[in-house]
């Protein structure tokens, strides 16, 4: 049975970083937003079969929030957004996808380096997870810092965020304010982001952060 | 009862140097016009310049300032006493530690920053050009007066020229290379410091050539006649002191007899020939050079003046 | 909740959270300015308390020698703040930059970020500080996009995500917290109380603490604005209202430090884990080096300051980064100090400012003729910044400086000369504005010179003379930083 | 007792400074903050003086709760500060009874008042201090308040330049003496100067905290290279400021280096002696060629004081020679000169700053080319003036004569040395040092010839009348120092002996019962020097000439027009100008040190156009050391600065590259 349950829940860490990587190398806009909403469903399963097996049932209502707010709102959102901003096109990638890949794959060998240290006493379940949970917001920073669009960057974020969840949920036993703050953190975000996306159209015809940078401050 | 030989040779000394100083001068202007062939001025022609000028009232320019004035009394104050302060024909002298050798250096240099002062004051330009010659070459001529003290003092242990002399005449000085170049350089020195050619030439009248001259342009009458016996005393003094630091022979000691002074005298006079005669033959002998050959000529002064106190070291290791 | 340091202590967090909810339904802007300063005179009176009256540490708050301080400072800060805005605000209305609305949001956001931040100080459990911190960079980031200029919305957008990404690996590192110390606290909120953590910390997993530290330092360090984690600070110091400025440069850089101060001690309590020390000096170095030569080429004054505030907390990192009893007094001194002469300095440039109409130093000269006082409190307030006595921050940095030196003297050299080279940049940029002819507008400036004053003289007192509860309090700290 | 007094005096003083600054517009003010200064510093200086004399009696220390917490600021009045104090607070003294006249002429009282007698506090402090932190505080305290001096007049052109670079300098100074410092304290702090005494420093920490110290402090004193500041900062204060900068803060300078290589640093190295004493000749004689070059009175007055420093700093190096291979009395001899000359420069130096600020009163001068012929308008002024310039230029029988002499004596000690770079190295040193005392002379001929004699040059020269008698007072007083100290060097000498026994164990045998007052430093028959014999010799002389010739020969004077070989009343402009008349030096000196290039542009015949010649001068220090340091912060600044304009991607990305290079860190190190 506890064999099962780690296995299982190996499965969900490392479909998660499998997603992640698809994100990666996903490249157009309407394709990103399904995969980030196949990447919530991926936590939102994990989480809850966290709950399952450490009997813990305020997880389930992160798992719910997950696959509520990420996995259905936030996509069809980004999708209006997207169509609104008429944002079809393929995004270029900063560096060549294979290039971009090959980082991501450096990144999660580096996470698992740096967890193999921590003593078999910290739990295995939590090390092994922590180390799928590092991966996948080292990818999901690879994104933000690979992408030139607003939208994606977002997404990069967000799954930055989902991350965090499968670490948290992870940890055993860990109190009820971290969810809440996760989930509180994202709404938050979002909020701001829908804010400042609003008001970006309004004032420019687009999110690329092109158009903004030309607006810092002491241009030269 | 010492004391009173001593004052009384010191005063005896004041008087005598401030006697012979003119008839030195005019010694060597007899000497160089006989080398040129020419009768020359009398022996005793300085005396009569200065009486007669002495005479004479004082003409002052309106520009003329309380400096212009006090610095003629100053200039000769201040070289008396240098000059009375340099054992001429004998040694231990009342005052004689008031001042030793730099300070005697630094007395002339007192002199000449008033005399430069009067240059200044009237306000015309040849004062201005005499000035400023002046205080370029005593910058070089006096350095390297203080690196000849140095050699001799560093030889001597002392800065005290009565010590310098005594211990010249003592056994272990021997014959020095140091102390050969040493004498060239308060030689040149002396010729910078006197205004004698080729560094200048006291008997010029063209304007630009001159420099001790073109600083004593506007006086006149008694100040004229007080700064020309300053010069008069500073000719006797360098020649006084080269005598009593390089030929210290025949130099009287003090507590001995009266005797032995006035042999003291004589041999003091008779160096005072010898050297006024070298001069002249020296001057009759080169050119004078442009001012801004100077420099070099001093350098090479100073130079030798260094020179002479490193070799020291060198003859002191060995 | 019965003895009074707890009321109290209730009270320094319901204070603006009540404040911050009367304030967003209020419309008047003059009597709100008002009820601001109120809010915030009140909550500085119950934190003054608390130096007297020191509660048991309960499982979220605690009050021990290291925050007493800190919430002291930061209260009084925001009561001295809020009085500079009442006038700074009048004046953006007049000018229109402003409208009521927005004054409403302002207000109300002013209080929640006093909330957040007095909770991160005060609170004893690690997820509860981050929540905290969260809440205030988050409100902070609403405030400097108020203008809505494109610059100041460009300046608030990047400091969103720069500090979004900062919260996410804060989080991190405060679950790899718990996860070392679940295993010897048992699961529960224990696990995450810092009373807790710090006397169990020898027992921890030292890799976990090592992994942690690394994401804690990067996560906390990106609002602490060290290079390179600093893009954020200087724009949204130079877009957003002054006072904002003066609150993120006075408190909000010293609430993310005193984070990493909290979980420095329960590195150092840990012999196994790495020490944090080179990891702090390193990027506190790389801050002051960077800054101190960022502060010739800058047109913009309070972007100056803005990489004048990096360059001090590069000081302050390095400093706890050296560690010792003389180089973490230096460093909790500095902090202090630091935080009341920037935000003094940012009260008289926000009316200079407002009086030239403009923030290029090129355009403001001469200051102590056409305004003597608020042209002798830049001179005044750029001298204590610059760490010349007989002000406080040369004592600090007299002793940062010494004491590296007789260890690191390479280190000491460098920030040595650093110190310089900011010092040159700093004179520079004031003979320019308080001295010379005078240029632009000369009428005379309705500023509240209070505030100001209030700070100045604190610099210049601290320079004399400590208090010895302060010195006790700082010197216990010390200790137990190594 | 003693050391109460004192600090209850700086207290005062900076009271007065706080009241100042409430009150500083009020009309009367000036005259209240002068007044309290001149009474203050007087009662300071008598204390100091007692306690100088009487060595102990007066002495002690005591500690005040302030400063570093668990350290206290410790003071200590001992015979080096007693004798530092003097010279402080004599300069003190009389630069407030100058202000009391001078001050009327200020147009901003409101920016000199307050911070004139924090500057004096600020001295005095330093002085006083006996710890590491009181000193570094107190130190930097009297660089700011100097400062806030220095921009008093900031709308003038260079001013806030010359502000800016002084108060740059003056940090980098105090950086280097924290290093120092903290090299002495050690990790562990103990800051308090019992504590560094107490441990001896290793070799090599010795030679650095030698070089940090010579940096530090040198470069509040104006060694040369560090020197560049000085003659933009003092002048462009007002002048009795000028004088407190140049006369005593550059000797509180010089305290700081005699405090921490004589008395905290233990047993010195013989290569330090034959750094400083080097350091010393070179910046003498720079100082002086410098000067030289100078038309400005007042920068030429600065230029001196570097000059007078590199004769100051020859003595201490020397002494640190003779300290180094254990000849006590050499030592003693060449610390006594030092000294003496800190004295002597402090009071001439005052002096001629002060007669500088009187022309500039009465004129709006200070270019020497545009005056002339004021010996005529300011008789007193130009006296007191050229009793100073005497002074500084070395001429017996006044004060610089005697210090400079002392030097000499301890130059010519130097064969006895046994390293033999000394013995080549030292006698090169005096003859730098000769040259220097030769061309100051020429350079205040220049000096007092070019503003006082001759013909007015201006309008301004021509209406120029005397100045107040307070002024007046304040010159006199240290004109009469300039030739007491000169005649009767012998008390000087004595009171100076404590000093010497405590700093190297021995002292100078006593003067003051020798018959005439003649100094013997050390042997009757090696030399001797007696300036009152002198003085009263020439004053002799002088006066029997000029009775006798006006008794016996003629005392008639005409008024004429000059002479001039014949020219008819030229006028004033064919005089000698400051730039002629330094031209001869100029072509000697110049031509390598400063690439001096003259050119003459003349008018093509026909053209009426006057004939110009353009004299060029580079420093060359400055566009060796200082030029490339402002271009390398210029170049690392423009070269960061563009990470103020990357894209927020960009921004991004460096965060993740640093959390990714530490968790490699991490990675690798586990």
């Amino acid at each position: 049975m506890d064999r099962l349950a780690l296995d299982v829940a190996h499965l969900f860490a490392g479909g998660l970083v499998l997603v992640s990587f698809m994100l990666l190398y996903q490249d157009r806009m309407t394709g990103l937003v399904n995969n980030f909403a196949l990447h919530a469903l991926v936590v939102s399963f994990s989480v809850a079969w966290q709950a399952y097996i450490q009997q813990a049932p305020h997880l389930y209502i992160t798992a719910a929030i997950a696959l509520v707010v990420k996995a259905v709102v936030i996509p069809v959102a980004l999708h209006r957004i997207v169509v609104r901003l008429g944002i079809h096109r393929t995004i270029e990638p900063v560096v060549g996808i294979g290039l971009t890949m090959l980082a991501g794959i450096g990144l999660v060998a580096l996470s698992i380096m740096v967890m193999l240290p921590i003593t078999a006493e910290a739990g295995t379940l939590a090390r092994e997870d922590l180390a799928f949970a590092l991966s996948v917001i080292l990818l999901g920073l690879l994104m933000m810092v690979s992408r030139h669009n607003a939208v994606s960057q977002v997404i990069g974020f967000m799954s930055i965020e989902n991350g965090l969840i499968l670490a948290a949920t992870g940890a055993k036993g860990m109190p009820l304010v971290v969810e809440i703050s996760v989930a509180f953190s994202i709404l938050i975000a979002l909020i701001v982001i829908g804010i400042f996306l609003f008001r970006i159209r309004e004032r420019f015809d687009t999110v690329d952060i092109h158009v903004l940078h030309e607006h810092r401050g002491e241009r030269p | 009862m010492a004391i009173v030989v001593d004052l009384v040779v010191q005063l005896g000394q004041m008087l005598v140097v401030l006697a012979l100083a003119p008839l030195l001068t005019g010694f060597v202007r007899k000497l160089k016009a006989h080398l040129l062939r020419r009768q020359g001025p009398p022996l005793v022609q300085p005396y009569r310049d200065l009486l007669r000028l002495l005479r004479k009232e004082v003409v002052l320019a309106h520009s003329a300032s309380w400096v212009f004035r006090i610095a003629p009394y100053l200039v000769f104050a201040a070289t008396w006493v240098a000059a009375a302060l340099v054992p001429t024909f004998a040694t231990g002298l009342l005052f004689s530690y008031a001042a030793d050798m730099i300070a005697i250096v630094a007395l002339l240099g007192s002199a000449r920053f008033m005399l430069a002062l009067a240059g200044l004051d009237v306000g015309t330009s040849f004062g201005g050009i005499g000035s400023s010659r002046e205080m370029m070459i005593a910058s070089l001529a006096e350095p390297a007066m203080l690196m000849v003290v140095f050699t001799l003092s560093l030889l001597a242990g002392s800065t005290q020229l009565s010590s310098i002399a005594a211990s010249m005449q003592g056994p272990d000085v021997g014959l020095r290379v140091s102390l050969a170049l040493a004498l060239i350089g308060l030689l040149m020195v002396a010729i910078a410091e006197n205004a004698r050619i080729p560094v200048d030439n006291p008997a010029t009248h063209l304007e630009l050539t001159m420099v001790h001259e073109a600083m004593i342009l506007e006086y006149s009458g008694r100040h004229l006649a007080l700064i020309e016996v300053a010069s008069y005393l500073k000719l006797l003094l360098y020649v006084s002191v080269i005598a009593c630091v390089f030929f210290p022979w025949g130099i009287a000691v003090s507590g001995q007899g009266a005797a032995a002074y006035l042999a003291a005298v004589v041999v003091y006079v008779v160096k005072l020939a010898a050297g006024g005669f070298l001069l002249a033959i020296f001057e009759t002998a080169i050119a004078k050079m442009r001012v801004f050959r100077v420099p070099d000529f001093l350098g090479a002064a100073l130079m030798l003046g260094f020179l002479a106190v490193l070799l020291l070291f060198v003859t002191r290791a060995g | 909740m019965s003895d009074p340091g707890s009321l109290v202590l209730a009270a320094i967090l319901a204070i603006p959270a009540l404040g911050a909810a009367v304030l967003a339904f209020l419309p008047d802007d003059r009597t709100s300015a008002w009820i601001n300063a109120l809010a915030s005179f009140l909550t500085l009176a119950c934190a003054l308390v608390l130096l007297v009256e020191r509660p048991a540490p309960g499982p979220f708050l605690i009050v021990d020698d290291l925050n007493v301080v800190f919430i002291v400072l930061s209260t009084f800060v925001a009561f001295t703040t809020s009085v500079f805005s009442g006038t700074y605000i009048a004046h953006e209305l007049e000018v229109g930059k402003l409208t009521p609305a927005y004054l409403r949001f302002y207000h109300a956001m002013y209080q929640t970020l006093m909330f957040g931040m007095n909770l991160a100080l005060l609170s004893n459990n690690v997820g509860l500080m981050w929540v905290a911190v969260e809440l205030a960079t988050l409100t902070t980031v609403l405030m400097v996009g108020i203008y809505r200029t494109p610059a100041a919305l460009e300046a608030a957008w990047k400091y969103f995500l720069l500090g979004s990404v900062g919260i996410a690996l804060a989080l991190f590192g405060t679950i790899l917290v718990y996860l070392a110390a679940r295993s010897v606290v048992g699961e529960g909120l224990d696990a995450m109380a810092w009373s807790v953590l710090v006397e169990n910390a020898p027992a921890f997993d030292p890799a976990l603490l090592n992994l942690s530290f690394v994401f804690l330092l990067l996560g906390y360090g990106t609002k602490v604005g060290l290079v390179p984690l600093h893009a954020w600070l200087p724009d949204a110091h130079a877009e957003g209202p002054t006072p904002i400025s003066a609150v993120l440069s006075g408190l909000l850089l010293n609430v993310a430090l005193f984070a990493v101060l909290r979980f420095k001690t329960v590195m150092s309590a840990n012999p196994a884990a790495l020490a944090p020390g080179p990891l702090m000096v390193s990027l506190g170095l790389l801050s002051v080096v960077f800054a101190s030569f960022m502060l010739y080429r800058r047109p913009d004054i309070k972007r100056m300051f803005a990489y004048s505030s990096i360059e001090h907390m590069g000081i302050i990192t390095f400093a706890f980064g050296m560690g010792g009893p003389l180089a973490n007094f230096a460093g909790l001194l500095h902090m202090t100090l630091h935080s009341l002469t920037k935000s003094a300095i940012f009260f008289c440039v926000g009316h200079i400012a407002q009086v030239k109409g403009t923030q290029q130093i090129s355009e403001i000269r001469g200051l102590t003729v056409s305004h003597p006082v608020l042209g002798w409190g830049l001179v005044l307030g750029v001298v204590a910044i610059a760490g010349l006595p007989p002000t406080g921050i040369f004592m600090s940095e007299f002793l940062v400086v010494t004491s590296t030196f007789a260890r690191q003297p390479v280190l000491a050299l460098v920030l040595g000369l650093s110190l310089l080279v900011a010092l040159g940049a700093l004179l520079l940029r004031l003979n320019g504005l308080a001295f010379g002819e005078p240029h632009g507008s000369s009428e005379p400036a309705r500023a509240s010179f209070v505030p100001v004053a209030a700070h100045l003289a604190l610099v210049l007192c601290a320079g004399i003379w400590l208090p010895p509860a302060l010195v006790a309090w700082f010197q216990h700290v010390a200790a137990l930083l190594n | 007792m003693g050391l109460q007094g004192l600090l209850w005096c700086i207290a005062l003083l900076l009271g007065t400074s706080l009241a100042a600054a409430a009150a500083g517009r009020h009309r009367r003010a000036g005259t209240l903050v002068y007044a309290v200064a001149l009474g203050t510093t007087t009662v300071a200086l008598v204390i100091a003086g007692a306690s100088l004399l009487a060595v102990g009696s007066l002495g002690g220390a005591l500690q005040l709760p302030i400063g570093l917490p668990w350290l206290g600021a410790h003071f200590r009045l001992d015979a080096l500060a007693a004798f530092f104090l003097v010279v402080v607070n004599l300069g003190g003294a009389t630069a407030s009874l100058y202000g009391l006249g001078y001050g009327k002429h200020e147009q901003a009282p409101g920016r000199v008042l307050p911070f004139f007698p924090a500057f004096l506090a600020g001295m005095n402090l330093v002085v006083l201090a006996d710890d590491a932190f009181t000193f570094l505080f107190t130190w930097e305290f009297m660089s700011l308040s100097s400062w806030a001096l220095v921009m008093a007049h900031h709308r003038e052109r260079g001013n806030a330049a010359a502000g800016y670079l002084y108060l740059l300098m003056a940090s980098f100074g105090t950086l280097a003496l924290l290093l120092a410092f903290g090299l002495l304290a050690g990790p562990g702090g103990g800051y308090a100067f019992s504590a560094i005494r107490a441990t001896l420093p290793s070799a090599l920490v010795g030679g650095v905290v030698l070089a940090l110290a010579l940096i530090g402090a040198g470069s509040k004193a104006g060694l040369v290279p560090l020197h560049v500041w000085l003659p933009l900062a003092h002048p462009a204060a007002p002048s009795h400021v000028s004088a407190l900068m140049s006369g005593v803060m550059t000797k509180v300078a010089v305290y700081g280096f005699v405090r921490i290589v004589f008395d905290l640093l233990g047993p010195p190295h013989w290569w330090w002696g034959a750094l400083v004493p080097l350091l010393g000749g070179v910046t003498a004689l720079l100082g002086v060629l410098y000067a030289l070059m100078e038309h400005d009175l007042k920068r030429l007055l600065a230029y001196h004081t570097v000059e007078n420093i590199g004769i100051i700093f020859i003595g201490l190096g020397l002494a640190l020679a003779f300290r180094a291979s254990d000849m006590q009395g050499a030592a003693a001899l060449a610390l006594t000169a030092a000294l003496l000359h800190v004295f002597n420069h402090s009071v001439f130096k005052s002096l001629l700053f002060f007669g500088a600020g009187a022309v500039l009163a009465a004129t709006g001068e200070r270019d020497m080319e545009r005056l002339g012929g004021l010996i005529h308008r300011m008789p007193l002024t130009a006296l007191a003036f050229l009793i100073g310039s005497a002074a500084i230029s070395a001429l017996p029988p006044f004060n610089g004569f005697v210090s400079e002499w002392l030097t000499f004596q301890a130059i010519l000690l130097s064969p006895n040395l046994p390293q033999w770079l000394l013995k080549f190295l030292v006698p090169a040193i005096g003859a730098l040092l000769a040259l220097s005392a030769v061309l100051a002379a020429a350079c205040f001929v220049k000096a007092f010839g070019i503003t006082f004699l001759g013909r007015p040059r201006t309008d301004v020269a021509h209406d120029a009348v005397e100045t107040d008698s307070w002024s007046i007072a304040a010159m006199f007083i240290l004109a009469a120092f300039c030739l007491l100290a000169g005649i009767l060097p012998g008390y000087f000498i004595d009171a100076l002996a404590p000093v010497s026994e405590a700093l190297t164990g021995a002292r100078l045998p006593r003067q003051n019962e020798l018959d005439w007052l003649t100094i013997v430093p050390i042997g009757q028959s090696r030399s001797s020097y007696n300036g009152l014999l002198l003085f009263l010799f020439i004053a002799l002389a002088a006066l029997l000439a000029a009775e006798a010739i006006h008794r016996w020969a003629s005392d008639a004077v005409r008024r004429a027009p000059p002479w001039d070989c014949g020219f008819p009343d030229a006028s004033p402009i064919t005089q000698y100008t400051a730039g002629s008349f330094s031209q001869p030096i100029r072509r000697v000196f110049g031509t390598v040190l400063f690439r001096a290039r003259e050119e003459v542009d003349m008018p093509p015949p026909g053209d009426a156009r006057a004939a110009r010649l353009h004299v060029r001068l580079h420093d060359v220090l400055w566009d060796t050391f200082y030029l490339p340091t402002a271009k390398l912060v210029e170049f690392t600044a423009e070269r960061f600065n563009k990470v103020q304009f990357l894209t927020i991607r960009a921004y991004l990305t460096l965060v993740f590259a640093a959390l990714v290079v530490l968790l490699m860190v991490l990675a690798v190190w586990q």
